[in-house]
């Protein structure tokens, strides 16, 4: 028989005071972490847990980026870096609409066309009709967004997979396609024109480029300060001014060198900066407004989305519009690059490397988790690959196995690192 | 079949006339009949399967009832979304709590009503607003910035529940609200219902714990494989009446249970003693 | 199904099925299909055409003929995807007493073959290329190679043609590279990598086809290079037409599709009616009509490409190019 | 700390040292110990995210342990997968349920220990014995040829329940098994929980009603806070010991509400009547 | 106040007699249906809630012949069915292995890497190395399975996601291939070997053709009986005699139709008959075998699998490398349909296929819902899409819209039908 011993909760649980501590902070079962020692531990802590968002990502990158520089000493060359850049830029565009549409636990394998038509249709408009460039451009990208909505529509009202209709796409919009193109087939942008400019020789100006380094880093000081102010007002705990300045300067770091090094060369890709800017601007909407948030929460549990009253078919139609209409946008900055478009515009390739890009960066195919910054991290770990690769003078079958080789290193740390979240039982 | 005074009598919010709703080959609610009145809470009991979840979904807008009329404040309506059950002023708990596990347990708190300052979400407010409300009900959680996978049971049953007391709804359905949670949990769940019915809401609360109906509820409607089986003053009934009405039998597995119930104390032990 | 090359007479109402192999360079839907039909036309009104095209996929055309086949198709004349592979529509038409004419690329058990030979083809490419270098004086120097897809069995064969020229010239491959799926963009990536990769004396671009040169050459601009290298091409696309005329690419490869388009009628025709096709020449037992492959630069635009009547010099001289087609004497 | 007698008493099947579990920034298992023994009920409680659940999937390996030992059957045993844990003759019913919403009744009934004649599966005798397990459990399920995913809440645990009947293990964990159950179901669980005990098992029960577990178990393991907090014998114990064992408090939401009830009772009872 | 007025149970509920019916059939709430009008009552009800399984696939079929036929007369002769047959041999051979990773919840996209890689290898040790047939045949596949094993010791030991394992393998092998092929490039099957004979000129004796479908017959009826035997010992109920004689009239239907007008030309293909064996033999995996049934719950629930003592990581592992190596035996039948192996054998194109195949056969993208049956009916409805163009002599563009629109159509139908379905919210 036992013994009953009646526990006397006092003196089993060392109770803090609760009321000197903020309310996010009182529960006992928290591991408190204060101050910059507090934060390593809380960062050492989520290293060991696999919560280390893209961390893993950026390391597999900079192990490519050794690897590669090893294998050809140019590849970190201020020059062959702009060709990075630019390289990266169209990519990427249509990899950010990809991260969209796997949020929602969907997905569009027509980027590629979609791109390509958007590209066929401002060429044989501005250069065969002679539109006006801009009304070129809005044509082409009215036509993704068209598609984008045709496709939202077909998914609501008819529930057809995203898979199949999207794929219908891939067939249909390449048709249409070579069909806009015509007999022709290929056509040039001429090199004056502004688009090509924008794409191949627009750069920011060096002090610019600097200054505007400095802006974002205070922008973020200030908004980082303002938000402590709120929660402290809030009665919420708030991370030390040191924290909020330690993290300046490494996002100072991390802004300033790439600026550095690129000046050298030709300097910041003002398409670049464009793409940068889209990606800031989809990660706010993402994080920061409620149709991020609902983005988040159909992609989570369509069920659970549509009892809280979120209008779902609105979210999908805005999304896969959004994933088309930045397609036909990287399709207009793939076409500026190569200065023409053709038959082979936004071929099959484009679908799955940007599929890849954001998979890659850490997006779940599943829907719910991802974050805008996967698009470009992807899209620089795939470019950085293509363009590292060539520089080898590779035969093409070894060509192919090292991509291969090289993707699956930088995946397979990013996933090494997840695994521990995984094997917790209820990710 | 349960025979209520007039379909819509004075004060009644929601009013349900012959409510089917049939899946495959099964028939889930044939032919249910339900009043609540504002100010009242009315308990729906009735055995696994007897259809009180399928009927409360059908309320929310989840399903279509294949058949039957939904009068609420008097006006026949036809429900065909959450989103317009919302805007009607019914809220739900739902008994699968309908949670996005992948954010946490502030935006799941603030899901599809989120707080705003201009175009930006104010996470700071959400957040202070969060602490006070699981305050309320004695939540024992540790972090509301963690995703709610991660919490237990009974964690997540509060944030569904914590959700409804958002907005300003005129009829509040809770779907065994208390099924997982702690005592005191439970017991803060009931101060709510209370506190319901008195701001005037009508409460439609869904439960298989006798003791907590007969404690907070005003009337029971009672559902037997998916139709009426009869609606009870609480007041005027025992707890036993209703247990025979939900089983169908008056001599079932509780009213054995409880008579042998001492019976087995004595033996069992024996049995450890030996 | 019918026996079709039985019995002579003429050649009333014969189906004389066009294979061709892809739909993403222009000429084979904007030129060979056209013409074809209008010479098809022209020797036999009541003949009528089936035509399919294979996007590439050697499979997808062995399922097209089978089609042809199926329709009663008296004669294929077939482009093949993979040549080598071609063997196998071949056997099952001859299976059938269905003549196979060879159109542009060679198949082993063909009736006839009419082409521009693929070695041909990479051989003048880039001798052109060897010319045109020495007559700027250079002898020396580095040349980068642009080659067709990997997957592409015909990109072997202009590959190999290249090398047998360049391989001797004095002139040194830098790189080289196999453009998967003869994308513009790759080529322009790897172009853009060569430039920091090769660090001087780069002479000369070898490109297998426009759309590949187009990549090299938005690659040189925007890399600042200055004068460009001269960059070679093929197919006549009237993007590289234009490019040629303002003078950012030095040459491309004409081939006159429209004889090619009337022997191959001719040719089937006459096998269609039980009849032996004329032919000057044999290739490995096939008789075969070989037709020459022009390369087009600035200087001969007008006598080729113009005079042919596939570009009219509106076409070509749009609004961009109209400075650089009035230098060049087009008009 | 509670102290229990011996580490490995007479008896023991299962004894936990030391257990530590921690998620991120969470400490969820803090130092924990348990024994349970065959032919006990031994009643685990506690309040919301206490970590009972995660104590429970440390036992069945779901979890590992970040630190502290586990001893089964006298032997010290590292259970890293929970098909080890099936091994030793440990048998679970999770919270969580964890049931293959695609599949129906029967294969999740059998899933993973398929009944099969050669190698095919022998679906009718599956399927007649699916019936006779839900009709032990008083279960009220239309047909076994369904996919659970379209199953009401309590007959979804009613499956989970008759899943860990079959096998022969030496311990059976049930974690809030009766949360989701109407009565009927409670009473026949209750029962089924009994002859386990009767068989000799050793049995762990979760839950939050009191009444239950003052009507089944022998003794109650209180965790609070992911730390032990008493070990009580049922037969020497009032329920409201153990209610402030859990809530660590003698005065608390649930002793405030049995106070006020009587109150309440009556001016809503006027509130109606007005 | 309300009236409170008790329910009288046994008044209220009219209960049957519970004794008189099988154990399965006792619930009151269910809509009985017995006997041949009951079935289909219960048929028309199915109908309505959009569980009909593979019927509105075949519907869509039926509908895509109808159009096509009616734009070429020739779409439905013999001839061309029989070369129907040939063509979604291989093709179909290949969405059976994307069937099984479906069902688990994954993908592979270098199926078509594989089948290359796999019919490079045959071809390279059969025709330059002189291997005997068998040899090579065994090789290749053997080949297949090496791939899969090493897919799913990744995916198990390091958790990378199958999207880019596969995309990795789809680069990595399609080097390989080229790798090879060596220079030549492309090979040429000898018309005479057995492989190319069994390909292309193999048919069923028409005699042996009418014996198996009387053999199926037979085989269904006897199962179906000793079944209804053994639910009735078991008491539970079972589907009456006339129903049972009903359905194995309708499937003799079903077999003996094509089997009589594929007679008319060369006949019954003994490769496609090996498809179907293959995907019978799949489909009996699936759902009679305790394997399958894993396979069905890792994809429905991965947690809740593990916890019920399922071997997850085995199931992975033979689910991957069943899918290469049935791509690996696809990549056979297709080179020896073609006679010929080149290094495009095996392209993009046959990824994208497949995989579509299969989710237009029927099987969810997202796991746990699927059958075999899918590939075979994917594989048609691409295959008599593709085959049917090609008799029209469209244009490129054409050709592209006009196939896009068709598939559209002909799942578009069964997601009409599935819609009710996914309405009712727990879907
Ligand atoms: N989406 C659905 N598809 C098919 N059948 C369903 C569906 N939803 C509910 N059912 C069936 O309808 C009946 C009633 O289910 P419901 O969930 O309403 O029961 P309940 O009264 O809430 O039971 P519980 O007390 O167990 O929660 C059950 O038999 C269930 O199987
Ligand atoms: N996988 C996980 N990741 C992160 N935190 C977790 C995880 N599982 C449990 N927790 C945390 O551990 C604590 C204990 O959870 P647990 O599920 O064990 O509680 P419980 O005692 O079962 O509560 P309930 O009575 O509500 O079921 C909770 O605070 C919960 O948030
Ligand atoms: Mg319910
Ligand atoms: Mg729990």
């Amino acid at each position: 028989m036992t013994t009953p011993v009646k526990g006397s909760p006092s003196e089993v649980v060392a109770v803090q005071d609760p009321a000197a501590l903020p309310a996010d902070l009182q529960d006992e079962r928290l591991i408190a972490s204060r101050g910059i020692g507090g934060a390593w531990a809380a960062f050492v802590s989520k290293m060991r847990s696999g919560d280390l968002g893209s961390i893993p990502v950026v390391i597999g990158l900079i192990i490519i980026w050794g690897v590669l520089q090893a294998s050809n000493g140019s590849f970190l060359s201020s020059r062959n870096l702009v060709n990075l850049t630019l390289q990266s830029a169209a990519l990427g565009t249509i990899a950010l609409g990809i991260v969209l549409v796997l949020l929602l636990g969907e997905i569009d394998l027509s980027v590629g066309s979609v791109s390509g038509l958007s590209s066929a249709i401002m060429a044989v408009t501005f250069v065969n009709q002679d539109w006006p460039i801009a009304l070129a451009i809005l044509g082409a990208v009215a036509v993704g967004v068209l598609i984008g909505v045709f496709y939202g529509a077909l998914y609501t009202r008819f529930g057809v997979p995203s898979f199949v209709i999207t794929l219908a796409g891939l067939l249909g919009f390449l048709g249409l396609q070579l069909l806009v193109l015509g007999k022709d087939g290929s056509l040039n942008l001429p090199f004056d024109s502004a688009l090509v400019g924008f794409a191949q020789r627009s750069f920011l100006p060096t002090p610019l480029a600097y200054g505007l380094v400095v802006a974002i880093v205070a922008v973020y000081v200030l908004s980082r300060i303002r938000a402590r102010g709120g929660r402290i007002k809030a009665g919420l705990s708030a991370s030390p001014n040191s924290i909020i300045l330690l993290k300046a300067a490494l996002l100072f770091a991390v802004l300033i060198v790439p600026v550095i090094v690129l000046s050298q060369d030709r300097g910041v890709s003002t398409m670049f900066v464009f793409f940068l800017a889209l990606v800031v601007v989809m990660d706010f909407a993402i994080r920061k407004t409620r149709w991020g948030r609902s983005v988040v929460a159909v992609g989570g549990n369509v069920e659970a989305a549509r009892r809280a009253g979120i209008n779902v078919r609105g979210i999908y139609l805005s999304v896969f519009a959004l994933c088309s209409t930045l397609a036909a946008v990287g399709g207009l900055l793939a076409a500026s690059r190569l200065a023409a478009v053709n038959q082979s515009s936004g071929g099959t390739d484009w679908n799955l490397n940007a599929i890849a890009a954001a998979v890659i960066g850490g997006t779940s195919l599943f829907g719910g988790r991802g974050s805008a910054y996967s698009a470009l991290l992807g899209a620089l770990v795939i470019q950085s690959i293509t363009n590292g690769l060539a520089l080898l003078s590779l035969d093409s079958s070894v060509r192919y196995m090292v991509t291969a080789a090289v993707l699956l290193l930088a995946v397979t740390i990013d996933s090494l690192s997840r695994r521990t979240r995984v094997a917790s039982g209820r990710a | 079949m349960s025979v209520t005074p007039s379909p819509v009598a004075t004060g009644t919010v929601l009013s349900l006339q012959g409510i089917s709703k049939r899946f495959g080959a099964v028939q889930a609610l044939k032919n249910v009949d339900l009043d609540v009145r504002a100010g009242e809470v009315l308990a729906l009991v009735g055995d696994n399967g007897a259809g009180k979840s399928t009927l409360v979904k059908t309320i929310a807008g989840v399903y279509t009832p294949d058949d039957g009329t939904v009068t609420f404040d008097g006006r026949e309506v036809h429900v065909t979304s959450p989103a317009e059950a919302q805007k009607l002023g019914i809220a739900t708990v739902f008994q699968d709590l309908a949670l996005c596990d992948n954010l946490d347990v502030v935006a799941n708190l603030f899901l599809g009503r989120e707080l705003r300052r201009g175009r930006v979400l104010d996470e700071i407010e959400m957040e202070r607003t969060s602490w006070e409300l699981l305050k309320q009900l004695s939540a024992k959680i540790p972090s509301v910035r963690i995703p709610v996978a991660s919490l237990s049971g009974g964690q997540r049953q509060t944030v569904a529940i914590a959700r409804s007391l958002l907005g300003e709804p005129k009829v509040v359905m809770l779907d065994e609200p208390t099924a997982a949670l702690g005592v005191a949990q439970t017991a803060e769940v009931l101060n709510l219902v209370e506190r319901l019915r008195e701001r005037g809401h009508g409460v439609i609360l869904i439960s298989h714990n006798m003791a907590d109906v007969m404690a907070v509820a005003d009337r029971v409607a009672v559902l037997r494989l998916g139709r009426n089986n009869g609606v009870f003053n609480v007041a005027e009934t025992s707890s036993q009446d209703i247990i025979a009405a939900i089983t169908g039998a008056t001599d079932n597995a509780v009213s054995e249970r409880a008579a042998r119930r001492v019976q087995d104390k004595i033996s069992s032990t024996e049995g450890l003693e030996s | 199904s019918d026996e079709p090359a039985a019995g002579g007479g003429g050649a009333e109402g014969k189906k004389i099925a066009l294979l061709l192999p892809e739909s993403k360079t222009a000429r084979y839907e904007a030129l060979d299909r056209p013409l074809f039909e209008a010479a098809l036309k022209a020797s036999c009104p009541s003949c009528e055409v089936i035509y399919s095209n294979a996007d590439q996929d050697a499979a997808k055309q062995q399922q097209q003929a089978e089609a042809a086949l199926t329709q009663g198709a008296n004669v294929l004349v077939l482009d093949p995807v993979d040549g080598k592979a071609a063997a196998s529509v071949v056997n099952s038409a001859k299976g059938q007493n269905v003549p196979v004419v060879a159109y542009d690329r060679f198949i082993e058990g063909a009736n006839y073959y009419v082409s521009f030979q693929n070695e041909a083809v990479g051989k003048l490419q880039a001798q052109t290329l060897v010319d045109i270098l020495k007559n700027a004086g250079k002898t020396s120097g580095n040349i980068a190679m642009i080659n067709g897809s990997p997957t592409d069995p015909n990109a072997a064969q202009f590959k190999a043609g290249a090398h047998s020229v360049l391989d001797g010239s004095g002139f040194k491959i830098a790189a080289e590279f196999d453009t998967p799926d003869w994308s513009p963009d790759k080529a322009q990536s790897w172009m853009e990598g060569q430039l920091s990769a090769i660090k001087s004396g780069l002479v000369g671009v070898y490109a297998a086809n426009d759309g590949t040169a187009g990549g090299a050459i938005a690659a040189l601009k925007g890399g600042g290079v200055n004068p460009l290298p001269p960059v070679t091409g093929q197919d006549a696309e009237l993007a590289g037409i234009q490019r040629i005329v303002s003078g950012d690419q030095a040459m491309t490869i004409y081939k006159a599709v429209k004889p090619q388009a009337e022997d191959a009628v001719k040719a089937a025709l006459a096998l269609a009616n039980g009849d032996k096709p004329e032919a000057k020449t044999e290739v490995q037992g096939v008789p075969s009509t070989l037709l020459d492959p022009i390369a087009v630069t600035k200087a001969n635009i007008a006598d080729t490409v113009v005079k042919d009547g596939i570009y009219k010099v509106s076409d070509i001289c749009t609004a961009n190019f109209a400075t650089a087609c009035a230098a060049a004497g087009l008009k």
